[in-house]
């Protein structure tokens, strides 16, 4: 990023970000440079979080290594994994039983699920609809329970291996995993709903911080980012994987690049999910879960796959040992987040929070750690509170504005009839 | 009165309000849980809360100026027991009071939030003077309003500056809020209470949703403690402030004793409600909205009450 | 894995190497790696980049016996293939030319490239610490073979 | 009984401090707050000043960047202050351990400023958030000893904890 000169009338403001809040999961560590209210330049200070798990790769055998970059990111832990096994499948020249493709699908779209409603819940809070966090988490529940009767983990699933699936997920269960994507339904059609028909998340959505066709192609942005910026690119498509190419499913794109069209992608992604889910257990063979993978012959690979936030790319070179030579992990969020200077920058800094969360980066993924912050220093970097608060600010003055009742009077009782 | 008399009235005056302090806090806390489809926390919770502050070490920031960091909550509940203490007495007997003391009992409760700027000041943190800061814009734009409201009252009730006369006057007639003057004043004093509570859309001065932050950052232990017990016995006690001066008092003895409760429950839900379906506003907009929306507001039922009085039209 | 690359792009991709003297070194199913020759690899870049409708993925590095090797990884999304472009960087050289100032998407991989293997990219905006923590030593790199986590001590 | 320690267990400001973990727990924990669990009904808040923290919850392995903020956050803590260790990395470091750029171990950071720091240790990769619960209820059990034998000097570490 180019150093930040002194504004030329010297009224620049630093605002740095803070990079911790008590309801966000993660912490941020961003500093804005402001004019007024306009964001004019911004740099990210990211050395906090490194955990080094690429190095710590080399030292674990390939069968140790999914259980290992699974905790590269709570959110992303059946991407990550599934990423590593592709490459580590593509050096073997293994081909993985129908089944164990099947399921593998299965678990990857119920963790898009939860990521994507999680998103909506954080989103919800940042623009001051603490309610949407609370219910949209808790309709993310469901998805959890499943996920735990049918890996044993409510997050961390490790339901993939090199040849196939760990643990088999047994018959009987498919029917609780339809119970569970059908209850999402009709939330997710609400909260769809809410979004594209509501005029104040209209006046905050549409056309703030807006990432256009050409910025997303040079920042390379991937997943979500890239797609609401009209690059149609998924890898569940262009490169298609476990049993993806054998069911139907769309691929959500919209020409805008604005947090709004973020917003949607997802939403309507969360839909998609939901039929990949049913398709997949409809689908869903008898037979084999695993190849028999013995050894990794000498080899290098790329694996790819679609995690929630976008591409998640591993590359592994084996020499025919038992630990990877090499293995390289790049996370959505580390092409992502850079994308900011390209969208953040003149906007009004109320708007930067949503913005930021548009992406809805992951910082345990970009650094393979996470970040922490203390009062001390935070309070001298001042806060993304106040920045959220700005943020909410402005959702009520359009609320105002428009003469429109807060978005709980509007939606709640639907809701509440909905879940009745 | 006895100074004995008047040391017993201010330790059960104080002591009474903070009980009914903790139960007001607790109503605010329980309702918005169930908006977000919680169940909230038990009826004592906010008195545990306090209890546990007290056993809790006290930790000075390296940088803060010390006397005047610690002492000023203290200062701030002082003002706040000694305000409750005088609307309690004054309402209960009538005759006790002095010429003025509706602005002796007015100056009293601006007390905790001056105490409030003072201590952010001393804590040395950028955040708390950032919301001292804020804090004392606010001060600066509820306060006018609120004198001219009180003024209204007082123009209804025979012109003296007694709270002892204002609710007398009103038990003998009718409240000041009967007449459309009355109602006008009311609604001001309502949302400067709001306000003065620090409860939204007037919270800016504590930053987010969570109770703390902005301008008590920095205190842990007993300070906080008193601060909290503060706030607590100003959301109780702001309410009878409202029902003394335009709703007729409060009487505990025989039947307007249940008057008296339902007056202050009405009160506590209106600013729940408020608190709970309003956006926080911008410091910038909260000063517009008081000096420029409610102070003419505020002028105009003055006027309405002068006239009323100059000709004797007892509903203007 | 059903259905493979389209065969004509891998074809005039490959001739396209093959004018730059770069080498196949393994290809499979949709995806192959390629050695170019350090010079070529730039425009070779910028060429995919602006006009195959390529995408980098990422770069990385590798720290082998006679220096570093960098992979520069492209997608071809519309092809479904994904080509990775081999360099050697001498260990006398130590140095890159960066592609930050053309492709702002690979200012954070580079500068994690720089932390972690200690490769200079030259002409980069930017070339300061990004991962590492404040009391890192200067000149230690994680990456490199021999490391030992006592060397890092602060 | 020990007021204190009795109003102590009744309400908990609790400050979160995630020191390089993965998300898992972090999730988890704010799962807490959401209408599936509602903790608030043991009268347990976020809250947004360490200045107020009855309990740390730090996640993550306490990376070599963090170790030094951490430490500082934890004197900033007023006192009693129980610190909670969320997950098998703030544990013992997890699968982390042998990583280049992780510190000691989150206990043992906290030692170094506070020999006699009252921490719970959850396991779990990530503890479910019922183990969440049931920690703060063993806390409880160990606040009620701690209560008992005051004035005493207070016992190095809490027994672990069960669950996940």
């Amino acid at each position: 990023m180019r150093s930040v000169s002194k504004g030329v009338n010297g009224k620049r403001t630093l605002i740095p970000v803070g990079p911790f809040h008590p309801l966000q999961e993660e912490p941020e560590f961003f500093q804005l440079w402001v004019e007024g209210e306009t964001v004019v330049d911004m740099d990210l200070r990211i050395s906090y979080n490194h955990r080094g798990i690429e190095e710590l790769s080399t030292r674990k055998t390939f069968d140790q290594v999914p259980y290992l970059v699974e905790r590269v990111c709570g959110i992303c832990s059946s991407t990550h994994p599934l990423a590593y096994i592709r490459a580590v499948e593509t050096i073997c020249g293994c081909e993985v039983p129908p089944r164990a493709k099947y399921q593998r699908t299965m678990v990857t779209e119920l963790e898009r699920i939860h990521s994507h409603l999680l998103w909506v819940g954080l989103a919800g809070h940042f623009l001051g609809y603490n309610t949407v966090f609370m219910w949209a988490w808790k309709y993310r529940e469901p998805i959890m329970e499943i996920l735990e009767k049918i890996t044993g983990n409510r997050c961390a699933y490790a339901n993939a291996k090199i040849g196939g699936v760990r643990r088999d997920i047994p018959n009987e269960l498919f029917d609780d995993i339809v119970r569970a994507v059908d209850s999402c339904w009709g939330p997710t059609e609400m909260l769809t709903n809410a979004v594209l028909d509501d005029p104040v998340l209209h006046a905050r959505l549409v056309d703030v911080a807006t990432l256009t066709h050409e910025d997303a192609i040079r920042y390379c942005v991937t997943g979500p980012t890239a797609r609401a910026s009209g690059v149609p690119i998924d890898v569940r498509r262009d490169d298609p994987y476990d049993a993806f190419d054998l069911v139907d499913w769309d691929v959500i794109t919209f020409p805008e690049g604005d947090v709004m069209a973020k917003a949607k992608v997802r939403l309507l992604e969360t839909f998609e999910a939901i039929k990949i889910v049913k398709q997949a257990v409809r689908d869903c063979p008898n037979g084999e879960t695993d190849a028999g993978v013995e050894e990794v012959p000498p080899g290098e690979a790329i694996g790819h796959v679609e995690a929630p936030r976008g591409e998640t790319f591993h590359y592994v070179r084996s020499d025919g040992g038992r630990c990877p030579v090499r293995h390289k992990i790049r996370a959505p969020s580390y092409v992502n987040v850079p994308s900011f200077r390209a969208s953040c920058i003149g906007q009004h800094v109320a708007d930067v929070t949503i913005a930021m969360a548009a992406v809805d980066p992951c910082y345990s993924c970009t650094e393979r750690m996470a970040v922490t912050k203390d009062s001390k220093t935070g309070n001298e970097l001042m806060d993304a509170k106040e920045l959220q608060e700005l943020s909410v600010q402005r959702t009520r003055w359009f609320e105002k504005q428009l003469g429109i009742e807060p978005f709980d009077k509007r939606w709640g009782p639907k809701l509440q009839e909905l879940l009745a | 009165m006895a100074v004995g008399k008047m040391v017993f009235a201010l330790i059960l005056g104080s002591i009474g309000t903070l009980v009914l302090g903790f139960l007001a806090k607790w109503v605010d806390r329980k309702v918005t849980a169930r908006v977000q489809w919680r169940v909230g926390p038990p009826w004592y919770q906010p008195a545990v809360d306090c209890i546990k502050l007290m056993g809790k070490e006290t930790v000075m920031p390296a940088v803060a100026q010390g006397t005047g960091f610690l002492i000023t909550p203290l200062v701030g509940m002082a003002g706040a027991c000694v305000a409750v203490t005088m609307l309690w007495v004054m309402n209960l007997e009538l005759g006790v009071g002095f010429v003025g003391d509706a602005i002796v009992v007015m100056y009293m409760f601006a007390i905790p939030a001056l105490t409030t700027i003072l201590g952010a000041a001393a804590s040395g943190n950028p955040h708390a003077s950032l919301g001292a800061s804020r804090e004392m814009k606010l001060l600066l734009s509820y306060e006018l309003p609120l004198t001219i409201a009180l003024l209204v009252a007082i123009i209804h009730t025979g012109g003296s500056f007694r709270i002892g006369q204002i609710v007398g006057a009103q038990q003998e007639g009718s409240m000041v809020f009967m007449s459309i003057s009355g109602v006008l004043a009311f609604l001001v004093a309502l949302l400067c209470v709001q306000a003065k509570l620090g409860l939204i859309p007037f919270d800016m001065a504590e930053a987010e949703c969570e109770i703390m932050a902005g301008v008590y950052t920095e205190y842990s232990g007993p300070p906080l403690a008193v601060i909290f017990m503060t706030r607590f016995m100003l959301l109780a006690a702001l309410p009878i402030f409202l029902i003394t001066i335009f709703l007729g008092g409060v009487q505990l003895t025989g039947w307007p004793v249940l008057a008296s409760l339902i007056k202050f429950v009405i009160i506590l839900v209106l600013i729940t409600l408020i608190r709970n379906t309003n956006p926080r506003l911008r410091i910038d907009q909260s000063l517009r909205f008081f000096w420029y929306m409610l102070t003419p507001v505020a002028l105009l039922a003055l006027g309405l009450a002068l006239i009323g009085r100059q000709y004797g039209v007892g509903w203007l | 894995m059903s259905d493979t690359a389209t065969p004509s792009v891998i074809e005039r991709f490959e001739t396209k190497l093959c004018d730059e003297h770069a080498i196949c070194e393994t290809r499979k199913e949709r995806q192959g790696v390629y050695s170019v020759p350090i010079a070529k690899l730039v425009p070779l870049l910028r060429d995919f980049i602006s006009n195959d409708n390529a995408r980098l993925a990422t770069i990385t590095g590798i720290d082998v016996r006679d220096g570093t090797e960098l992979l520069y990884h492209l997608c071809f999304d519309d092809h479904k293939y994904v080509a990775t472009l081999k360099v050697l960087v001498p260990r006398t050289v130590d140095a890159m030319e960066s592609i930050t100032p053309w492709l702002p998407g690979a200012e954070f991989i580079e500068r994690e490239i720089h932390d972690l293997l200690g490769i200079d990219f030259t002409g980069h905006p930017r070339m300061e610490r990004l991962i590492l923590s404040d009391d890192w030593p200067e000149g230690v790199y994680p990456l490199r073979r021999g490391f030992k986590k006592e060397d890092a001590q602060p | 009984m020990n007021w204190k320690f009795w109003s102590l267990k009744k309400s908990l400001f609790v400050y979160h401090v995630n020191a390089g973990a993965c998300n898992n727990c972090d999730i988890e924990i704010l799962e807490l707050l959401t209408p599936a669990y509602d903790v608030e009904r043991f009268g347990i808040i976020l809250v947004g000043s360490p200045r107020h923290a009855d309990v740390l919850l730090v996640t993550g392995v306490c990376t070599r960047q963090v170790k030094k903020r951490l430490q500082e956050l934890y004197l900033q803590t007023a006192k009693p202050c129980v610190v909670m260790c969320i997950g098998a990395c703030a544990l013992a470091q997890g699968i982390f351990a042998e990583a280049y750029h992780v510190g000691p171990c989150v206990d043992e950071v906290i030692r170094e400023v506070d020999p006699n720091a009252i921490i719970a240790y959850v396991p779990g990769c990530p503890p479910k958030p019922e183990a969440m619960i049931m920690a703060v209820v063993k806390t409880w059990q160990k606040l009620d000893e701690l209560a008992a034998a005051e004035p005493k000097p207070v016992a190095p570490a809490l027994p672990e904890v069960a669950g996940a």
